[in-house]
């Protein structure tokens, strides 16, 4: 196995992002129905999936990711059509002109894409948002990194983190979003944007290690 | 759910489809399927007046579109931000070449939204300033007003920006006379029952019978408190209360109410409580109202319930709120 | 009953203080406590035109008070015939000396009222007469149409009558273009909810989720069947399939279209069904519309549900439906 | 007892009609809130009271029954003002200028009351009015003259037909006003008309029967 990739080859990242959001239209919607407006799901679909029919035969991961943010903030609109769209075309961003994608470029993809969420959304850790998952996700893929483990192990770091984060939010009460205005009652059920943002860090993982 | 719709995911398009077949005296569609335009936009010297919001609140935001009020709108899903796209192709479509105001309120995604479409104009040399409505007095204490949301006071917003363009005004003049309206304007909402996005199919919230939410959002956010039902008359003193102290509002000025429905409120309690309103206004607090709207102005879908919307107005806003204009949910002649 | 009212027994005097409060621009309250005047009524050398019905129509009744519409309006009690005494006073005030033209619909208690209203008057030699709406397609069949309800059809007749009047007409035209207007108008409704008379405080009848009632009377009077609740686009071709062929309309004729909404409909919904209305008479209909109105004409309290009203026009019925007005209820401009 | 009395003395009527009104206010609303609107009761008491206030001490009978009707006719509204309003309009025109009120005076006056109620209203026995009240009493008054009896004897039997009358209306299905809305289910309750219309005349009986 290797520690990179060729930032070409990864024009699939997209294709795959739909499936999964596909696999999981009912499931996010359902768990938005719960204290939002139960659209999660839907909103998702819609926007990887267009997003999937405009990436081109061989584009490249940071191509890939421009698509899909790009359409993310220009068809979806609400609040997560720029949140996800200024995630996703930061990612491009950071790997763009990139010829192997390794560990450390991918932590700068994971690092522009939170702060691009930040600067637009505002929410922090506690919110109840996928800030939630973002967050500690990020921070065990640079742990990892540091103590010296390679890009796949640092993949599955940030993908358990990033689970355990999504879970987190469960406890938690809603302070940003549609959510919010249902205060203490927002407890107890997961938050939609932390269970997609969980779905999207692992596919991602799991695309990338079978590219190495 | 007891409603007149086809598919619950096309309400939006297929009103906008409805909406241009209306009104084509007014609007126009133009570009993007989620824009409506005034039908002879852009005019040409003139500051293009543009705004959006999420769907459901009707006659906002597509029945502001009109003569002397606002050139374009981005229509978004039911309570939802429009996209950045339909936003600015609404901006790109009122551009008359002295720059874009976009006059809207205060959601997340709508900020979002109006910030990259404002980005994307610029990058093609178009100015665009914006004025983000917080009338609403409820959801945020006075020192935190920038977190406040945008109600009803918004059709002031639009109606003075719209005039002030219209008379010619610069794009700082416009934004100035805007931002004036709605740092002169406090709102409030009372919801005595909730309402139901059609691809939801639910209440979006529960209101006991008896009950009702006292500083209530137009999306059902919650208010300052759920409180048994009271009289029309004590509604009316109440919401006076809370928003006449937090401009504040004093003896001798001179002020424009709005009283809004939410939607399934009928018209003739709309009057009952203004009586009131009125009543309390010209009475104890010595104020006069220099012009009054009642009506179905700023609504949520099928909601019970009624807004206030008091605006405190000096000479250019008098004679701004006084210019005649046309559209579908404003149409007015010269008072005086 | 989650409503904004005070003592329901004094709903209707508490609306028209609202009223004539909110509209000084429009109208004034003249002689009796339940007549709404023009503003600037009686209008010397022209035709009166008087009105009125029973409470919880708005913006019928007198929402369409105004300029080139009607001069005054008798105004009842919740769903209840004003007295003779209330349409006396209306005809009063709005006699110019040149007759009055009474506009109103086919209830038992109005017609009563008017009756003895117009003896009244008459005995003082001011001369009054009327036009019965009943355009109510539902309500009995075509053989006895004299025994169908005015509905929603009311707003064109005075719309009608009150720019003939306003351009000069004499008693004799202003009734003939009304009756015209009324002859050439089919109404429907479609009832999703029932409402609830404050005084009464219980709903006014029943419909079970799922159903709605086709054909509803403006004060929930059974219609042709209940059934299950279908699309709007379904609604809109049942409606049109049950009133076209009663004139009958036929292809290449023009009409102007009223989608009313019945209190708690979501505007964004009449626009859903008048999209579908559009598409069948412009399409398949071969006809042409002249006008449309969508909007909340002549609603029931917080009815759900809406109406649909067709006229054919000839030239002068689109001259006088052209002609600008100016009331709560109705505010045009020339739209050629 | 006379078979006749005076017009002049008869003025105290509008009083007892209106305490009669007084009485059956809640009866009568709870008649008319199972298949009508809930407010006839209401209605009545409004009307009748305010006229009684306008007669004038030492009206006659005539005179009474004039300002009774025209305070229906003009403060009421709806369709038991103006009902109502004719129907003792009616009666008032016929004893106007009669001195001795006797029995065919007082048959001409119901039948009057009783075509301006016809002409105005438009209902037939067994549409669930006041007229299935009003019919069989002025048969039942006009057959008791006719073979013979006195003018209270006639009363009596008025009375006693316009209570049957009245209970008849609980097996049919209203034709006119606001319940036949309701079809076949305005069926198994009294007609709210019918029943004020019997207690309007019961009361009149007993009211004349005490002048004779
Ligand atoms: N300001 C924000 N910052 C980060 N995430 C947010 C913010 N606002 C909302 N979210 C996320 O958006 C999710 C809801 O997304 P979605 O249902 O698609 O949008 P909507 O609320 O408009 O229906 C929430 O679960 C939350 O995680
Ligand atoms: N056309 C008519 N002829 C005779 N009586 C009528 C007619 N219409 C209604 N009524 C009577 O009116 C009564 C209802 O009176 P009320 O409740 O005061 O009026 P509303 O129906 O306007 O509320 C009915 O019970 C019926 O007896
Ligand atoms: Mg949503
Ligand atoms: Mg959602
Ligand atoms: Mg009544
Ligand atoms: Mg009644």
């Amino acid at each position: 196995m290797s520690e990179s990739f060729a930032n070409a080859a990864g024009g699939g990242i997209v294709a795959e992002l739909a499936a999964t959001m596909r696999e999981n239209r009912d499931y996010l919607s359902e768990i938005d129905g719960a204290i939002g407006d139960g659209d999660h799901g839907i909103n998702m679909v819609k926007g990887f999936d267009m997003a999937a029919e405009r990436v081109e035969d061989g584009a490249s991961f940071d191509e890939a990711f421009r698509t899909l943010g790009r359409t993310l903030v220009m068809e979806i609109g609400g609040s997560m059509g720029p949140l996800y769209g200024q995630f996703f075309r930061a990612m491009a961003r950071q790997a763009k002109g990139v010829e192997q994608v390794d560990a450390p470029t991918f932590a700068s993809m994971l690092e522009a894409a939170y702060e691009a969420i930040r600067e637009l959304g505002d929410a922090k850790v506690g919110d109840k948002t996928l800030v939630d998952t973002l967050d500690p996700a990020i921070a065990a893929f640079k742990e990892a990194t540091g103590t010296g483990a390679g890009f796949a192990e640092a993949l599955d770091r940030m993908t358990e983190a990033a689970e355990r984060g999504k879970d987190s939010t469960k406890d938690l009460v809603a302070k940003v979003g549609r959510s919010s205005r249902l205060g203490e009652r927002s407890k107890g059920v997961l938050d939609a944007g932390a269970t997609s943002c969980w779905l999207i860090l692992r596919t991602t993982a799991e695309f990338v290690k079978r590219q190495l | 759910m007891q409603r007149i719709i086809n598919d619950p995911d096309r309400v939006v398009p297929e009103m906008v489809d409805g909406f241009v077949a209306a009104h084509p005296d007014i609007v126009k569609r133009e570009g993007h399927e989620r824009v409506v335009v005034r039908k002879d936009a852009p005019v040409a010297g003139k500051v293009g007046i543009v705004t959006g919001g999420g769907s459901g609140h009707k006659p906002a935001f597509v029945g502001y579109v009109g003569r002397n009020l606002v050139d374009a709108v981005a229509v978004g899903e039911i309570f939802s931000s429009p996209t950045a796209a339909a936003f600015a192709e609404a901006m790109r479509a009122a551009d008359g070449g002295k720059g874009i105001a976009c006059l809207y309120g205060n959601y997340a995604g709508d900020k979002m939204n109006v910030k990259m479409a404002a980005e994307d104009l610029e990058d093609d040399g178009i100015e665009v300033k914006t004025v983000i409505a917080n009338d609403d007095v409820p959801s945020a204490p006075k020192d935190e007003r920038e977190k406040r949301r945008g109600v009803a006071g918004e059709v002031l917003m639009w109606k003075v920006g719209g005039a002030k363009a219209a008379l010619g005004g610069s794009l700082d003049e416009v934004i100035a006379a805007a931002q004036k309206a709605i740092d002169n304007t406090r709102s409030i909402g009372i919801g005595l029952s909730p309402c139901t996005i059609p691809s939801v199919g639910k209440p979006n919230f529960s209101i006991e019978p008896g009950k009702m939410e006292f500083g209530i959002g137009h999306h059902g956010e919650p208010g300052i408190k759920v409180m048994d039902l009271v009289s029309a008359d004590e509604m009316a003193a109440m919401s006076l209360e809370t928003i006449l102290p937090d401009l504040p509002f004093n003896k001798g000025d001179e002020v424009v109410v709005l009283v809004s429905g939410l939607g399934a409120t009928p018209i003739m309690e709309l009057y009952i409580f203004y009586r009131k309103v009125h009543e309390i206004l010209t009475g104890e607090k010595g104020m006069s109202v220099y012009r009054p709207y009642v009506g179905e102005y700023f609504t949520s879908l099928e909601m019970m319930g009624i807004t206030l919307t008091v605006m405190k107005v000096d000479e250019e806003l008098k004679q701004l709120i006084d210019l005649d204009c046309y559209s579908m949910g404003l149409r007015q002649e010269k008072l005086r």
